[in-house]
């Protein structure tokens, strides 16, 4: 009854995870377990985690913590961090604590992907802006 | 609805007291976005008071009370551990660099925000914890 | 489990009491059989106090206390309202013709009957009456 | 949510009433309410009182002293209550407070119409024990 987590096979440097249920004081240890893999890196690293919280229905600041721990994981190597689909709950107290830029949340995962697709692209034919 | 619930200040407890008290709102037809927000100023109050208020041994007690009256939603919570005014915190800086910030001390900063109003006193043993929130006018808190 | 509610000694505040009561045991997965007789000892002792136990005006407090232990599930109730022990009422007369018998004074005798065991003492200002139901065996009542 | 009362439509001497939900301190009320003119006679007075408990969840003694009541009613007048299909918790219940004789509670409505059948033919043919 508490959180479910499902890890998509990883495609190329970029790992999806969907999170169901409820991420907060009990449950967060689950999901920092379930991260360190995906953060620790591989060869080539994860550069790019996409969190699918549509089936996410509550999230409390212990919550917040693991999110914001793995996105400082991923800036630190110039990953990126996305979120796909936050319900009115969860995007609620994200706004309230600002735990990730507007820019970096998406309504679909499919949006989220071309974003990817896209920043992909720049770094390739090395126009990235920075 | 006038209802109070005290359980151990103990994580293990916690559940215990946010199935009961949202079972109570849903009688009472409390819209499920505000029993999202008492259900989550109840973890980060009750949380906080476990994990920071109690010398180990310490008989650990906390108290919330529901009340619906107007437009809004009183609870309060009791707790006999250390002093601590939760308002005399310093906000975290949340415009400071994303990649910059601590990864903690937003709970309290939760509470204070989902929240009308909040007060705090410290009355003899106990820390006294008023938070007030917004019903909706048709959440009448007031059940057959 | 170890939580204890607090409403006022009115019957309009019985359903707050025994919803919050039974979402607690559900979480702690007791058996829907156990709970209905948990919910039905909490309404004929609340409906007495409400009924029987006060002064008009007078300040009106119950509590009931839930702690399950072993194979027990303990059942506190605190009320200040006047002293009444009700092991002290003699049993209703369940063999006398059953069209002869008075419709009521059965929900004492429910209670007695429903519980492994009755306990009654007067503390000070309060009743209190301890009340021991059986769990069976894979009724924890620690959900974790 | 509380107590819903079907009450169908009355076939000869014979009323059968269904409960629904929950019959507490709250809602017997409305149980007396609804019994009022049936046990108030009619002409000719209804004679069985066919309580249908299949859909009833719990019963408190606020409920057992309305269903007492009418059971006197009826009796007064040499009339029967039956009640069918009680749920385990309302058996024990009247088990413990013997608010029903045995013979009395039947597992269908079937089974209570035939017992009545009988009783009524008993009548009709004058062989009645008493
Ligand atoms: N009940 C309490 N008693 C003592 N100190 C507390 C209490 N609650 C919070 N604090 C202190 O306030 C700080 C901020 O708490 P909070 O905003 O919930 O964030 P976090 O728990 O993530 O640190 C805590 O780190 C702790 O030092
Ligand atoms: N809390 C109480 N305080 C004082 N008297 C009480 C209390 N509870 C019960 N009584 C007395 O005991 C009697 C039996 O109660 P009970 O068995 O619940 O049946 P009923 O409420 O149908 O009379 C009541 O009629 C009342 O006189």
């Amino acid at each position: 009854m508490h959180l479910e987590i499902q890890t998509a096979p990883r495609s190329g440097t970029t790992q999806r995870v969907a999170l169901f249920g409820r991420l907060d004081t009990h449950s967060y240890p689950q999901l920092d377990a379930e991260l360190a893999p995906v953060l620790d890196g591989g060869d080539p690293p994860v550069m790019s985690l996409v969190l699918d919280l549509a089936g996410l229905n509550y999230i409390s600041s212990a919550g917040i913590r693991s999110i914001f721990k793995a996105r400082k994981a991923l800036t630190a190597r110039n990953g990126k961090l996305l979120v796909v689909n936050p319900q009115p709950q969860i995007q609620k107290v994200f706004d309230v604590v600002k735990a990730v830029p507007m820019s970096d949340i998406f309504t679909s995962v499919a949006e989220a992907d071309a974003y990817l697709d896209m920043v992909q692209r720049k770094v390739v034919s090395g126009d990235e802006d920075e | 609805m006038d209802i109070s619930l005290s359980v151990p200040a103990e994580r293990e407890r916690l559940d215990d007291l946010t199935v009961a008290i949202a079972a109570v709102m849903e009688r009472h037809a409390i819209a499920q976005p505000v029993i999202d927000d008492v259900v989550l100023i109840a973890e980060e109050v009750v949380c906080n008071a476990a994990d920071y208020g109690f010398d180990a041994g310490q008989e650990r007690e906390i108290v919330v009370a529901i009340r619906a009256a107007e437009a809004a939603l009183h609870l309060q919570f009791r707790d006999n551990g250390r002093p601590f005014d939760p308002l005399a915190q310093p906000a975290p800086d949340l415009d400071a660099d994303i990649d910059e910030r601590p990864v903690g001390g937003l709970g309290v900063h939760l509470v204070r925000q989902l929240a009308r109003r909040v007060d705090y006193v410290r009355d003899g043993a106990y820390n006294v914890l008023d938070v007030t929130l917004d019903l909706t006018p048709s959440e009448t808190g007031d059940a057959p």
